[in-house]
């Protein structure tokens, strides 16, 4: 008895101890403006060099900047100059770049500086910066991207892949600060890309400095020149802080937008940011994620990778229990492409084209885009989503249409009538709920035409390996455009044994000598043909299965002003405002 | 001297368990359960071998029997040293070599009916080619050790303990067994039993000729089935002779000892009592010299430096003792 | 042989254990499980990367020197750094076990306490209604499948109900308090069960000592026979039972802690497992088994020093 | 004395014992009940067309559908009688797997003693040591995915409890006198340890296949959750963990009824080896 007595006031205790913290949690300030964000998968750290997964580029993008960004309201995507004072000037042969930096950008105050007083941005630290990427020691993920494409860096790298210690004061002739704010580049050959990937998050500002004072540490220490600054980095951590930066230069809300975004000026000219503080929460399960949104202590929930979307978005319109409770919905389609990816160097499906399009003709696309996406989806024709250059609303791909009777003429032809000789295929799919019910809505579909499917579930890591031996028959995955460049879609099916990109091992000659053609090319109408050509050789071809152009859809509270959601846009929470009296009025609803 | 070779000699046998101690578990010392025994058994003849429990009686009939291997040692059953046969040879040898065991409920196995535990001797020694033969046996062995047909089918917990051990008994006479250890196999049973069952073994020695290795912890048990009495003490033979001889004139003290605790019905008959000092030794370090020197009242300097050699006090009476308390018995 | 003697032949006897355990943790991971490039490099890999980062990695050398680099790394703690996250892994895992142990020690002693009450109280009224009633419940509520309790519980208690915070975790006392209360629950009910059943028999095995029906024959009545004398002789099995379960309570409970957001050693090892991060797996699975070891070593030496009727063997 | 009518083994002796209790009855109904259901299933007598779609996605229980429909409209029910084809092979099998190695191992070692008694005490040590879900995960590594991993994986992490109880008890037995008296009667070791030892252990194998039976349905549902589990067949670990990205959309259903049909099934092997555990060996209670 006495024992129950104990454990009665230790519960007395703890539930008291419980009140009390509820109490401390909830007064806020009330005039702070603050963001609360939630993002799916743990950070791997603040190293911008390192970072290759979105939800890290996420937050690397509210520290660092880079030379150039794409404007916030405008669409098609417009590059705009952002560290840099204004867009580069190229050279007649489209080899030199020249870019001149602003002036008085300064890094975040640091203990890593003289003094703890941030230090001026210079045109060096460009230099510095993509020098690091291309550092053997660093091992940075990005450096494919920029291999064999700047002069003398390739070479750079070779030297100190053997020596111990990498001298970054040994110039690099393709890279060259002319003076403390001007900044060349110089290519091997024309690379209409080149702007693009300078916008991504590899190539953003870092202080040589901080590299130095914190070593290994840097990840967990991020210094930049961005809106926003963080203490320092716990990966044990699941809530991240993030403050205004006061030394941030005068950057202004912008006064141009598109059609589509005119009533998102209201705040045109504004100093940015316009918050004061980000808490970003991480949380891998989504239901917790989805039921803290619903309780109204998420103020932006990102939920196209959710299959709570499929719930909340009815055509093109919010779930109207949310909208009850001011719950506004941004919904644009992703530039990106799903696929089911055939190995087109396997046995099986080389030189096969005839049983790749009977597969493709038996997915039905249609269900797969109600059941995982309500209809709201694109279907997709090719592999370039809308949006990007060569993109063709109207073509549509014989072999996309749901044709149960020529898919299975076409399995007689290719040798396999009915199925039969045909081995059972394996379906290589990352192990989440939702892919594995996508790869079993797959396999019922090749059942209709007597194709046995295998769905085998991996890890991430464990796909791509698999995919990169070349073990799988098919796999699924879906690509997201790094840049609004439809070239970044197109290379997936150029045969090359650089990279594996989607593991499509598709190599067909007529589309190689088409794409070598194109890429070196400046946008152009003539281009944009080229692209298209190559678009529907990608269809008819079926190196893959494409399923669909999903939606993304995003959720936000009513008090959450000028949200936008885009592909390649990244730090965008510099542009969102909280109208702290609507926060208060509809918070009053939960 | 006997024209025939005794059916069992046991030479010098030792049998010693290693102690393990300290951090890395190395050898720290032995435990001596018996020490350089010598002694043999003539055919159709009972010794009962007697001690204090600890004394390693039932270790000699064990090792005998080689359910425990001997250290050092000979064990010659009809002139065959058994220690050394390999497994094939040993297993034909244990035909005539058999154990009763001191727990009639530990000895049976409780899974298997008496039909299963009678039978598994004949089926491991292939000793009847049909089951019917098997069955006849079977019913055989229940008629040797007075239990009825109806028995077979039952399970060990189904009897008393009396009964269980006269199972004992069928199972190891299935085997036609010239020589049977009988290791304490009455003591855990009632007075009444226990005079039962030395009956049915004493019957079957007359009319099996069988011949019986008796241990027991005390003399009376020995009494009336032992035509020779052995007295062990931590790991020795202190005291062997003809049991006439041994009960009326017993040599060692020790032995006095052990005769002197034996209650005599008779409530006029006074005798002296003897009561021993202190507990028995460790086996580990027994005491030097005589290993009884510590309790013994007639103990003197002599008996704690060396161990006293066996002397001869009348026809086949030897005995280990520097005092002993008849030089010479009477014939 | 003495006390200190069997604690060291106990120390001794966890080096071959210790050796087993790293050889099976490198022979999967190292041998069988492979090569760490592409987890390390990602989609946009080149071949010459992949030669210079096994390099860097060390994947280069023979396994008999990277078997000694695991050995090496388990004997001075230093796993070096997270394929995945490239963080200090010791660091990891300190954050870690601070937040496992904020959730997993008040839920650990709270369940045991309650779990040993509620024995004590199945005990009292042995075969009567309340005892059947306990067993019963606590079997009930070993059958239903963890995944089912965090999910139901999150769904209903915290987000319908609003009663507790759905998800997250903070730093420092006693600002995570309002988050470990539904996950502790969680844990509670999840561990409660099988205790209560072992405690239940351990209490009624002492009842059946002599000592409890000298005790009875003196008058005393049950109640304090129970807890005075019954518990008091219980509490080595009892005691033994609990420090068995301490190196559990290191690793946390990997799903609770992950549908929380909590970010302690489970979450870390899940995370690890979705990554392939192998020299993270590999600390982690080091790191328990070495407190696993440890803690059997403490119970064993424990056991002796409480219970002088085990001998020492 | 008066004997009974016929002879009790032991066995018969437990099992009328337990049936006197109306629990333990209700109990072995439910695994016999599940057992047919899963033979059924498995001969395709019944929820063979599981795999057809009967209704619309995320259909709510109704007269049509009694439990509702999953993503693609196939019914819930179908797929849980299915799914009890799974788990009860996953349980039989692991269990089998697992007993198997304990017994072996354990009588080898308690039996034999000596050099491999440490090798196996040393081995099961050191599986014992590595947390279980690290080597269900090195396990399925090595194995690939599938219904045949999730049986070698859960059968090679439950056996070291088994293994170190019959290894004691077979110490123990192996020095009794009915194991002496068959050593001198000339039986071989293997007869020693097949007719007389294991008899006598037996009662805690099947006591350890009950509870390992049970657990390694539930271990499924962890399987599932980290993507291990079984594939391409409806399994209640696979539906449960489907609700995790249901349960929040208000799709319940599939959770409700795969977590009550694997209830049922634990709970019966529950009440079954605390019955069993009461009948065969009182001691053995809390292990």
């Amino acid at each position: 008895m006495k024992n129950l007595i104990k454990l009665g006031v230790f519960v007395l205790i703890v539930l008291g101890m419980w009140f009390y913290t509820k109490r401390v949690h909830t007064p806020q300030n009330q005039n702070e403006k603050v963001l609360v964000t939630v993002g799916a998968a743990q950070i791997k750290g603040f190293d911008p060099a390192q970072t290759d997964d979105v939800y890290s580029a996420c937050e690397v993008a509210k520290i660092y900047e880079g030379l150039l960004g794409y404007h916030y309201l405008k669409r098609p995507y417009e590059l705009v100059p952002n560290l840099a004072a204004a867009l580069p000037t190229v050279s007649e042969d489209g080899c030199v770049y020249t870019f001149s930096i602003k002036e008085g950008i300064k890094f975040h105050d640091n203990t890593c500086f003289p003094a703890g007083q941030g230090r001026e941005l210079v045109a060096e630290d460009f230099v510095y910066t993509i020098k690091r990427v291309a550092d053997p020691k660093v091992q940075s993920p990005w450096f494919s991207m920029l291999a064999e494409k700047i002069q003398g860096l390739d070479a750079w790298r070779n030297k100190y892949a053997v020596v111990a210690q990498t001298d970054y004061t040994e110039a690099v002739a393709g890279l060259k600060a002319v003076d403390r704010y001007t900044l060349q580049f110089t290519l091997i050959r024309p690379w209409p890309q080149f702007p693009y990937i300078l916008a991504m998050g590899f190539c953003y500002a870092v202080p040589h400095e901080a590299v130095q004072h914190y070593g290994a540490e840097f990840l967990n220490h991020p210094v930049g020149t961005g809106p926003f600054t963080l203490q320092a980095f716990n990966p044990q951590l699941n809530k991240l802080i993030y403050y205004k930066n006061p030394t941030f230069r005068d950057k202004r809300f912008p006064s141009e937008a598109a059609e589509a975004y005119q009533h998102l000026l209201a705040d045109a000219g504004k100093k940015l940011p316009l918050v004061d503080k980000i808490i970003t929460h991480i949380l891998p399960e989504e239901q917790p994620r989805w039921l803290k949104f619903q309780q109204g202590t998420i103020d932006v929930a990102d939920i196209a990778s959710d299959s709570i979307a499929v719930e909340v978005v009815q055509g093109d319109r919010i779930a109207p229990r949310l909208q009850e409770k001011g719950i506004q919905l941004f919904l644009e389609p992703e530039q990106s492409t799903g696929l089911f990816v055939i190995n087109n160097g396997h046995v099986l499906f080389k030189n096969n084209a005839k049983l790749r399009q009977a597969l493709s003709l038996a997915f039905d696309e249609q269900r797969y885009n109600e059941l995982f996406h309500k209809g709201t989806a694109v279907l997709a024709q090719s592999i370039i989503p809308p949006g990007l250059e060569g993109y063709q609303k109207d073509y549509t791909n014989p072999y996309k249409i749901h044709d149960l009777a020529k898919a299975r003429k076409l399995l007689t032809a290719a040798g396999y009538p009915g199925g039969k000789g045909l081995p059972v295929i394996t379906l290589d799919v990352h192990a989440t709920t939702q892919h594995r019910q996508q790869g079993e809505f797959f396999k019922k579909c090749m059942e209709r035409i007597g194709v046995k499917i295998k769905v085998v579930p991996n890890t991430f890591p464990e796909l791509l390996k698999r995919i990169d031996q070349k073990m799988t028959m098919l796999h699924a995955l879906s690509w997201s455009a790094d840049y609004p460049d439809a070239e970044g879609f197109l290379c997936l099916l150029y045969h090359s044994d650089q990279s594996m990109g989607i593991g499509a091992y598709f190599n067909d000659p007529a589309y190689n000598a088409l794409y070598e053609k194109a890429i070196v090319m400046q946008p152009s109408s003539e281009r944009t043909k080229l692209y298209e050509q190559l678009n529907s050789m990608a269809a008819e071809h079926v190196p893959a299965i494409y399923s669909v152009h999903r939606p993304h859809p995003v959720l936000y509270h009513g008090w959450i002003k000028n949200y936008l959601w885009a592909d390649c846009l990244y730090g965008t929470e510099q542009y969102i405002n909280i109208d702290l009296e609507q926060k208060k009025a509809l918070q009053a609803k939960f | 001297m006997e024209p025939n070779p005794p059916l069992l000699e046991v030479r010098n046998l030792s049998k010693r368990f290693p102690i393990r101690g300290g951090i890395l578990g190395s050898l720290v010392g032995h435990v001596q359960a018996v020490d350089n025994v010598s002694f043999s058994i003539n055919k159709g003849e009972t010794l009962g071998l007697v001690g204090e429990s600890g004394c390693g009686k039932s270790t000699l009939g064990r090792t005998i029997l080689r359910l425990m291997e001997p250290s050092a040692g000979q064990v010659l059953f009809e002139s065959t040293d058994i220690t050394q046969l390999d497994a094939q040879a040993m297993r034909a040898m244990r035909r005539k070599m058999q154990i009763i065991f001191q727990d009639p409920y530990a000895s049976l196995n409780p899974r298997m009916t008496v039909s299963a535990i009678l039978e598994e001797p004949l089926k491991i020694h292939q000793l009847y080619a049909t089951a019917a033969a098997r069955q006849q046996r079977l019913y055989e062995l229940l008629g040797y050790v007075q239990l009825s047909k109806e028995a077979l089918h039952k399970y060990p917990h189904e009897f008393s303990g009396g009964q269980r051990q006269r199972i004992c008994i069928a199972r190891a006479l299935a085997v036609c067994p010239q020589f049977i250890v009988c290791d304490e196999s009455v003591s855990a049973l009632d007075v009444s039993i226990q005079a039962q069952v030395i009956n049915l073994l004493m019957d079957l020695q007359k009319e099996l000729g069988i011949t019986y290795l008796f241990i027991a912890h005390d003399l009376k048990v020995v009494e009336f089935i032992a035509h020779r009495v052995a007295v062990m003490y931590l790991g020795k033979i202190v005291e062997m002779a003809p049991a006439q001889s041994i009960y009326q004139h017993p040599c060692h003290p020790y032995t006095k000892a052990l005769l002197s605790a034996i209650p005599v019905p008779d409530p006029n008959h006074t005798r002296e009592r003897i009561i021993l000092q202190g507990d028995v030794p460790s086996p580990i370090t027994p005491p030097a010299g005589c290993h009884f020197h510590p309790r013994c009242w007639k103990a003197t300097a002599e008996c704690k430096t060396m161990y006293p050699a066996p002397t001869q006090h009348g026809k086949n009476h030897t005995c280990c003792c520097y005092h002993p308390l008849h030089e010479k018995v009477m014939e | 042989m003495n006390m200190y003697h069997y604690a060291i032949r106990r120390l001794l006897y966890a080096i071959p254990v210790l050796i087993g355990v790293t050889l099976v943790i490198f022979l999967l991971f190292n041998v069988v499980a492979g090569d760490p490039t592409l987890i390390l490099l990602g989609k946009h890999a080149t071949l010459q990367q992949m030669v210079e980062l096994r390099h860097e990695l060390g994947l280069d050398k023979s396994m008999l020197m990277q078997y000694c680099d695991t050995l090496k790394s388990a004997f001075t703690l230093n796993f070096g750094r997270s394929w995945a996250t490239k963080q200090q892994i010791m660091q990891m895992i300190k954050g870690g076990a601070y937040a496992s142990l904020t959730l997993s020690i008040p839920a650990f002693v709270l369940a045991s306490l309650a779990a040993i009450a509620m024995a004590l109280l199945a005990a009292f009224f042995r075969g009567k209604l309340l005892d059947r009633s306990l067993v019963v419940v606590s079997v009930i509520m070993m059958s239903i499948s963890v995944l089912a309790y965090i999910l139901f519980g999150q769904w209903v208690f915290a987000y319908k109900l609003g009663w507790f915070e759905i998800a997250g975790y903070e730093y420092g006392f006693p600002n995570f308090l309002p988050y470990i209360i539904l996950p502790a629950i969680i844990w509670i009910v999840l561990s409660i069960g099988p205790d209560v059943r072992f405690y239940r028999t351990v209490v009624l095995d002492e009842v059946h000592q002599d000592y409890v029906r000298t005790a009875r024959a003196k008058g005393l009545s049950n109640r304090i026979i129970l807890f005075k004398h019954v518990l008091k002789n219980a509490m080595i099995p009892i005691i033994t039972n609990l420090v068995i379960q301490v190196p559990s309570l290191i690793l946390g409970a990997l799903l609770i802690e992950n549908f929380f957001g909590i970010p302690g050693l489970g979450n870390i090892t899940l995370q690890a497992i979705n990554n392939s991060d192998f020299p993270v797996i590999k600390a982690m699975t080091i790191l328990s088994s070495m407190l696993y070891i440890i803690f059997n070593i403490i119970t064993d030496v424990l056991y002796t020093l409480v219970d002088p009727r085990v001998k020492l063997k | 004395m008066i004997a009974p009518p016929f002879p009790r083994s032991l066995w018969a002796e437990t099992l009328r014992q337990m049936l006197q209790k109306k629990l333990t009855v209700v109990a072995m109904a439910v695994v016999f009940l599940y057992t047919m259901v899963a033979l059924l299933a498995h001969w395709g007598l019944i929820a063979g067309d599981w795999n057809v779609e009967v209704g619309g996605s995320y259909a709510a229980p109704s007269i049509q559908h009694w439990l509702g429909t999953d993503i693609f409209g196939r019914s819930v029910l179908a797929k849980i009688i299915k799914g009890t084809e799974v788990a009860m092979s996953v349980g039989f099998v692991v269990a089998l797997i697992a007993v198997t190695m304990g017994v072996a191992l354990g009588a080898l070692a308690g039996y034999f003693g000596g050099i491999v008694d440490e090798c196996i005490v040393w081995f099961y040590t050191t599986v014992a040591s590595i947390p279980n879900i690290m080597l269900l995960l090195a396990l399925t590594f090595i194995l690939g995915k599938g219904i045949l991993s999730v049986y070698i994986a859960l059968g090679m992490t439950n056996w070291v409890e088994l293994c170190r109880l019959i290894r004691g008890e077979v110490k123990r037995h192996k020095d009794q006198e009915y194991v002496q008296a068959a050593t001198a009667l000339g039986a071989s070791h293997l007869r020693k340890l097949c007719r007389h030892i294991l008899p006598n252990v037996l009662h805690i194998v099947i006591i350890c296949f009950a509870l390992i039976f049970q657990f390694a349905i539930k271990s499924e549902v962890i399987l599932s959750y980290l993507g291990l589990g079984v594939q391409n067949s409806p399994s209640w670990g696979v539906m449960i963990d489907d609700a995790r990205v249901e349960l929040a959309r208000g799709i319940w259903w599939q959770l409700v009824f795969a977590t009550l049909a694997m209830f049922l099934i634990v709970l019966a092997f529950n009440i079954l080896s605390d019955a069993l555990r009461d009948a065969l060996d009182p001691k053995l209670k809390g292990k």
